[in-house]
Parts: C-alpha cells; structure tokens; sequence
C-alpha cells in the first residue's frame, strides 16, 4: 500500500517527469527549482540544470530558498552572470525546457506576473517578469507550474508577462518568437494541461488521482474542450521519501498530507 | 571620464556625497537575498538624496527601501521581489498608489541595455517580449524605449531594440577590491558586470580589501578593472541582511523583520527606518542594532558548508 | 543542438572527421603567435577537408596553412597577419591572385558578430567602421554584411549593423579542459568566447585534461562550461610554434622557418607541408620532427621567466 | 654632450611624449608597443596600457614581440577579451589615446593598411585593419607613428581603412563617428604633424633635429603648409640609456647610430 501524498506532492513530482535525462533545463525560482531538483536527484542526474543567475549544472543542495541562493551554486560548473544565462544559453537556444510559475495563465498558456487589473492603473501589482518572459520566450519545451485555482486561469490575462501562444496556433510565429510552436505544459494540483498546436489553446492531457475533468473545468475560468485524458501516476515511496528528505526537508515549499 | 589608478577607499558618507546626486540614476547591485548594495544604500537615505531613477534586474530590498524612503522617482527593471521572502512591499504600494514611475523589462531585456552602455552602443537588440504586453502595452503608453525593426537579413522577422542603459552611478557590493578599485565578484554575478562598466561614476562595497599585488598575481580573477570605479568603501557584512556569497548567508529573521514593516507601511515602517537606518551614524552602528555577533557566527558558519 | 555533459575526449582525427566537413565556416582560435589551434589544422590539411571558410578576428598561421594547402575558399576576418614575424603570405598571395574570395572587418566588428551569434541575435551593432572603405568599398561591391541605420533615438547618428557570425565549427587550443568540456582559458581570451559559444560544434585541444571534480571546485574560472563543446583533444604543445600562455612561448625558429616557405611558395612551400604535415601521422610525429626536447624545454623555461 | 641617436630612437622618444601620466592608452603592434612602453618606463608610470588582447595595465616586461606575448600581459590588473579590450573600453570611450602604426597616411590623416592599388585587383595585399580601425574611430587623442617616406604619404590613401578626418575638418562627424574631433598626430623620424582643425589637414608642428620643413615636403605626397614649427627635443642619455638597455635591449625594433 502506497504512502498518502498531498496533490502538491504529486504535482511537483508529474512536474518533474516532464525533464529528461540529459536535458537542459532554464529554471525559475519557487516550486520550479523544486521540481527541476527533484528530477536531478530522482531519474535526471544528467541533466543541466541553469540558473538565470548564472550557475551552469550546480549540483544543489536541499531547498535553496533563492535564486541566489549559494545551494542552487554548489558545484556548478561554471559561474556566471544574467547575460550568459539568459542571453548565453536560453536566447541562444540551448535550453530543452524551461520551467516556470505564475499567477494567471490563459486558454493560450500565456503568463501574467504583472498586474493584476489595468496596467496603468493597477488593482494589484505583481513582481513582474524577471526572467519568465525570457523563459517562456525562447525554449524548445515550456513547463508551469501552479496551484489550480479558477482565478488563476483567466480566458485572457490581464496583461501578458510571458508569451504561450498568444492569441492561437501561429501567435508566436506571427510575432516573432524565435521559438514558434513549443511544447508547453501547465502542471497543477488537479492536471497537467498542453497546448493543442491546431488551436493554440490548452486541453487536459492527464488528471490527478481521484480528480474529475469537471472538477477540472469548475476551477477554470476559459473553456476546456472534452477529450481523452490518462490518470498521472501516483508518487513511489522511494520518490516521496526522496521529496521530503532530501528536496525539501524542512517542508519549506510542500505541505505533507495531515 | 577615464577613473585612474588613485586610492579610492573612503567612506560611504564620502563616497555617497560626492557621486551621487539628486535625480541620479543608479544602477542598483546584488539580486533578490544575494549581495544587495545595503550599506551605501542607508547612506543615501541618511543623506536624503531624492527623485532618483532606481535600474537593475531583480531589484530588491534596498530599492524598497528608496521607495519607501520617498527618495525614488522611478524603477527600470526586470522585477521587484524578495522571492520566498515576499514581494517588495514598498515598490508595490509606490505602483498601485500611482506615486512612482514604472518602466518593465524582461532581465535579459535590462541585461542587453546594459550590455549596449558597456559597449559604447547607443541600443542592443532583443528577441525577448515579442508579442507581449511588456512590449505592447508600454508602447501604447507612448514608451520611448522599445522599438520593433525588422531583422534586415531577414525581413520577415521582428526584432526589438532596446536603447542602453547608461547609469550616472551603480553601487554594489562585492567579496574583494583593492585600492586603486579593482572588483572581485564571487559566485553569481548577475547584470553588474555589464551595469558597472556602463556607468558613469561606481561605488563599490567590499567585504575584504585586497592589495593590488594579490590583483595582478591572479588577473584572470578580476571582474571589473579599476578604469570602471571611483569609490571603495569597505564594509564588512555590507550586504546585510542579505547574503555575500562565500562569507555569510542571508539572515531570515532580519528580512522578516523588515517585511513585517514594509508590507503595512506607515508607522511601523518609520520606525524600521528611524531604528535601523536615522539613527545609526553609519553601517557598523546598524549592524550592531540589527544582528548580534552569535547570530553573524551561525550566518557565517551556515554560508560555510554550502561551499 | 545542445551538447551533454558526456565524455568528450578523441584524438584529433576523430573531431576533425566528426565535426568538419567540406565547405564549413570554422572559428579559428588564437592570435598572431598565441594560441592557434595547429593541431587540429594539421588534421584538417591531412584529411582534406576543403572549400572552407575562415573567420575571425586575427587569423594567422593556422588560417595560412589551410590557404596555403588549398583548402580555403574565403576569410571573413580583420587581419592576416604574425606581427613581427611577417603577414601571412599565402593568404595575401591567394588574395593577389584573386584565389580567395575576402570579406574584411576591424577586430571589434568581427568579435560584434560573434557576440551577436552568442547570444542567439541576428545582428549586432557597431560604432566602428564608419566614414571608412572597409564599409564603403564592400557595400559598393554588393556585400550584405553591412547595413548602416539611423540610431532611433537619435536619427541624425548613424549605426552600422552586422550580421552574426556563427562557425559550423570552431577549433581552440586551451591550456585546460575536462572530459565533459569544460574549458579553462589562462591569459588572453581573443575572440574565442564568443566565437566557440556562437558555433554549432567545438573542437578544443588542451595542454592538459583536468578533472571535472577541479573544474567544480573553481566554478569561477572556467571560461567556456561543456554545453557549448563537443570534442576535447587531448595535446601537449598543440599551439606549437605559437605560444600557449602559462606552457611555453612561441619558437622563433620554426615561425621563421614557416615563413621561410611560405614566403616563396611553390616547391618550398609543398616541401613544408609535406615534411610537417602530411607525412605525420599526427602531431606528436609534427613535434618531433620540428623540435627538439631540449629546445622544448627552452620554450617552457622561458614562458616561466615571464609570470 | 648628448649621446648619438638614431632618427628612428628620437621618433620613439618623441611619440612616447605625447602620453601623459595617468592617461588609458590603447595600443596597437610594433613601434606604437615600444613607444607606449618606453612612456611607462620613463615619465607615465600610471599610465593605463591597454592591449587589444584584453590585458589591461600591465606593467609589461622588455620588448614584446606581439600583443599575445606574454610579455604584454605581465602583472596586469585583469587579463580579458578582444570585446573588452575594444568593445568595453575603447568603443565604450574610454581611452584617452590610442596609439597605431600604418602603411599610407593621407592629408586627413586618414590610415590604409589594407590594400595598395584597388580593393578589387589588389597590387600588395596589406594584413588589415585589425584593431587599428576601432583604434582611430573611437579614441580622443590619436598618435600614428610610421617612418618618413613618400610613398608612405599619398594625398589620398587608396583604402581608408582608419579613419582620420575622413575629407575635411567636419568629415568625421558627418560619418557619425562618436568621437569627431579628436586630436591627432603623425610621429615620423623627421617630423610631428598634427591635424589642423579648421581644416581637418595635417600640418607640420614640429622638425626632428637638423631636419627642415622642405625636407619633409620633398618626402610627402600631399601638400604641407607653412608655418611655425618648433625643434624636437633630443633625447636626454637617461632616455636613450632606458630605451636601449630596458625598452628595446635586442634592438629587435630600433638601430642604434653606427
């Protein structure tokens, strides 16, 4: 009998699949950095992991907490600047995914960390891009990651921070994006949705354990259009063991289920 | 101006007063909890020089505190946060209140501008934020800083222009200069390579001074050579309460602390800035009401094993 | 393409027969005496690898050989030439004789474009250049590498723009690499930075293999990291007759002695390339025949005088 | 009574005058290294020597035979770039002199080190501009150091690979060249010349001992005005005794008088 798991687990851990061995990994901070760690530790120990701030295949130590974070440089290869990783290596195109958060994201997987409300005269104000526009701009796969909830996915941002495809399958073509049908996934505690590039909009491609398409659909706020969706498989002890003692031992990002 | 090779070591009372003024655009160091420009950043507010232009990439708790010292104008930049810490509570309030001016950019968008002032270029191209609101929204904000060309050899692609950034003066923090100004970076480097060689005037922080012999012993080691700089101020713990990578690591307590006055603001963020910063005649006394030497003993042991 | 962190090294017929092909653009490394990748061209001649196109910022003799022995169809570079010891003589008479086609740039124009192709731009732009035949001249001939614009945020200043270089293949002598690729440069750096990570594929020749554990303890000084490499050649006195800073200074003798042939052409020069390149079966062979142990042992004792 | 020089020593000498203590010199191959050189030595020990090859202010050991000589790099502050060295200190305006030699200088000092005869059927194919083009685009102070020959001085170069004033006083910033009007002098074994900038011309300032201003006319190409001109001073024996034993020891670059 398997261990209980909280979704945010799982979640992190779905995320993680999405990196391959050996592939080259842009990461962002927060759940991304926990995500991408745990696919070094788990079932990617070659992959190349880069930091905006520099770092080239850092080793990492349990949960940093920033992206300057000294345990997100231990044993890197090289360190660097923001222009060689952000310039050097993603606008350059060598990086296989990159991984990201946000606080909206709509039908066209596109992000918004911006504002919430009109830019000019805002409701709430959000950190801003950082370097998720430059990650979402340029990498051969996009993946995001956040919590499901319906606010978060709006049927149009409203501001985009971050491209997914725009406003449909050639948006990013017709504006100029280097990288002009990416593969994106939205990971979240309920599914993992992926652009269909026919219609440039996002479809559930799997669901949590026990959760339903129409849960799905409740909790978010563009149209989902029906289709075949696979189960996500649940976590390996090994993988939660993994999780909770050696990526984020402190449960400084993931809760454990009560 | 060309800086030479003098001794440049002074305090930050003297370096802040004589290279930064009034309406200054400053280039702002250090990123998020790593290595942010604190001591010479309490010296500007101390010294109350205002209506500054804030430029950087992530900008963080020393540009929160400018704001909400009333000293900004207006922020260039990438983001504002503190990352699990929060955001910048003063920064945000300043937007929303519609008190401060705001120019957004991708990093790699603010790295490139700096990258065209370091290079003596007038702009930098980008293929960053095409199709964005970024780009989009602040052109039809009547936005004089981004311009969309066609790529010349290839008609059909759009490319960004970005004018350079040039500041009047950045100040940041570092593990190692010597006298003449010659900077040693450690670990993450971020946009200061490129934002320090595009300003106008540098003022340098530093937890160790070094000589320049050990300099020119090792000169594949040094980041920025001391054409670039004009003050050196040595301020151990410098950086303080966030990290210097190498030496001591970010003090959560003291980040809490002032986030818990930042994010209501008002009398409790006055507070914070009579007691940590008015008050204090210059760093060491901040460092003195804010950490004690048992606490800066664990923060250095604590940097210690992740090396 | 991205490269792995996978084990890199071959011998040199291996990269070259792997990575260069018939009417590549290469990056050659190095400068004037320092440096060039002598090892890998050698290879290259032997394997006859041909219609390729040089570039650069100084190309020297590494580029002369390969003019020389008829491999090369065009240079793109800013100068040809081995400082003291005389130009390139098979490269100006192949221009001469209107044998190779020459597109010609200043050194920072060239290192420009392999920034551009660095940081996955299609162009760069240059303040360099200008009110000059080196722009003039070319334009009128209807070369599409130079475009001059009006600067948009000030249309009375004009800015040339050029496109990015990127070689399908750059080859580099470096004193230090590991078996993933991570190169450590000491000492002068050329163009190389830029050029190796704007390149598709990386051949690097090093003095020595390190471990990649010594890499990670000194993440700061490592000048290119593995993703950008894709064959480490293993060779001691690769950059042999040119310099390699730290190992051994550049050999007069045989530098005169090239000259010598190159200088005439014809029989004497066939005779070089036969001597020291094409009955080698590889460098070491080339090594022995063109230097004695003692004479090494000079060179490295007289690089040692100068640290 | 002073020692013998040559013509050949004084002009180094001379040239190395127009460097002041504490100036950021860039400095191209050949004789503008040893002028550069014996400067550092003799009056301008703060001087910044900065190589094309990246290495800036080195305190530089006798005789380099070329700017990737170890020689030049000796105890500099930071070892670098082309880009740095070009791009972010020269271009970036930070050199107060730069210092290059050449094979044709016209009557606006404009430099041709690329081509004798015509770019498209070259006569002599010279090695290029190298960095001798950014050298004269963007110092404020320009010194060319060459010796004094007919050939060498035609009234147009038959390819502008440095720009001086281009064709008259405002040619430069016409071209949009950021720096436009920089002062610039020719350093010969019989003459100073420097720009006249009413005119954008090379006019004769100075005469090299013994040498009269039709002497230098007979070995020009391009008309000269009249005009003063003031004495060179000889070289003092501490000057000769440091640019023999220490500056040039082997003679590689400069003959004594026989």
């Amino acid at each position: 009998m398997a261990e209980a798991y909280s979704l945010d687990e799982l979640m992190v851990v779905e995320a993680s699949r999405h990196i391959s061995d050996w592939d080259t990994v842009m990461v962002g901070t927060g759940l991304p950095m926990v995500a991408s760690l745990f696919a070094l530790k788990n079932h990617a120990p070659n992959m190349c992991y880069v930091v905006e701030t520099g770092g080239i295949a850092p080793e990492i130590l349990g949960t940093p907490s920033s992206v300057t974070d000294a345990r997100v440089m231990y044993r890197a290869v090289r360190h660097g600047s923001l222009l060689d990783a952000l310039g050097g290596v993603l606008q350059r195109g060598l990086a296989d995914v990159a991984f990201l958060g946000g606080a909206q994201i709509d039908q066209f997987a596109n992000v918004n960390s911006t504002v919430i409300g009109d830019y000019n005269s805002p409701k709430v104000r959000f950190p801003g891009s950082g370097g998720a526009n430059d990650l979402a701009s340029h990498a051969k796969k996009v993946l995001i990651i956040t919590r499901h909830e319906k606010r978060r996915f709006p049927e149009r941002c409203d501001f985009i921070t971050s491209p997914g495809y725009i406003d449909g399958p050639d948006g990013r073509k017709r504006a100029g994006l280097t990288s002009p049908y990416p593969d994106i996934f939205v990971i979240t505690d309920l599914a993992v949705m992926a652009i269909d590039k026919s219609t440039g909009r996002l479809r559930v491609e799997a669901l949590m354990p026990e959760v339903s398409l129409e849960r799905v659909k409740e909790n978010t706020g563009f149209e989902l259009p029906d289709g075949d969706t696979e189960p996500v498989e649940p976590p390996t002890e090994a993988e939660l063991r993994l999780l909770r003692e050696e990526v984020d031992p402190g449960g400084e990002y993931l809760k454990t289920p009560e | 101006m060309t800086r030479k090779a003098s001794n440049k070591v002074m305090t930050a009372q003297e370096a802040v007063k004589r290279f930064v003024h009034d309406g200054a655009t400053v280039g702002m160091g250090g990123q998020s909890i790593g290595r942010c420009a604190m001591a010479v950043t309490h010296e500007i507010v101390r010294q109350g020089i205002k209506d500054l232009t804030l430029v950087g990439c992530n900008l963080s708790m020393s540009m929160d505190i400018l704001v909400g010292a009333g000293l900004a104008k207006r922020t260039e930049c990438g983001t504002g946060n503190l990352e699990r810490f929060g955001t910048t509570f003063r920064w945000r309030k300043a937007i929303e209140d519609r008190t401060l001016e705001v120019e957004d950019y991708s990093h790699l968008a603010m790295a490139s501008r700096f990258l065209a002032g370091s290079l003596g270029l007038p702009f930098m191209p980008s293929k960053s934020m095409l199709g964005t609101d970024i780009l989009n929204k602040q052109i039809a904000n009547g936005s004089d800083a981004f311009r969309v060309i066609d790529n010349p050899w290839d008609l059909d692609e759009p490319v960004v222009l970005l004018p350079a950034c040039k500041p009047d003066v950045s100040i940041i923090h570092a593990q190692k200069a010597d006298q003449m100004g010659n900077i040693i970076i450690e670990g993450f480097t971020t946009q200061e390579p490129e934002m320090v060689k595009a300003s106008s005037s540098v003022i340098v922080s530093c937890e160790e001074l070094i000589s320049s012999d050990e300099v020119r012993r090792h000169p594949d080691r040094t980041t920025v050579p001391y054409i670039f700089v004009d003050a050196v101020v040595v301020q151990p713990w410098g950086s303080f309460p966030t990290s210097t990578y190498g030496h001591y690591e970010h003090d959560p307590e003291h980040l809490r602390r002032y986030q818990a006055c930042a994010r209501p603001g008002g009398e409790a963020y006055e507070e914070y800035l009579r007691e940590f910063i008015y008050e204090c005649e210059n760093f060491d006394e901040h460092l003195d009401r804010a950490i004690s030497s048992a606490r800066r003993e664990e923060l250095r042991a604590s940097m210690q094993k992740l090396l």
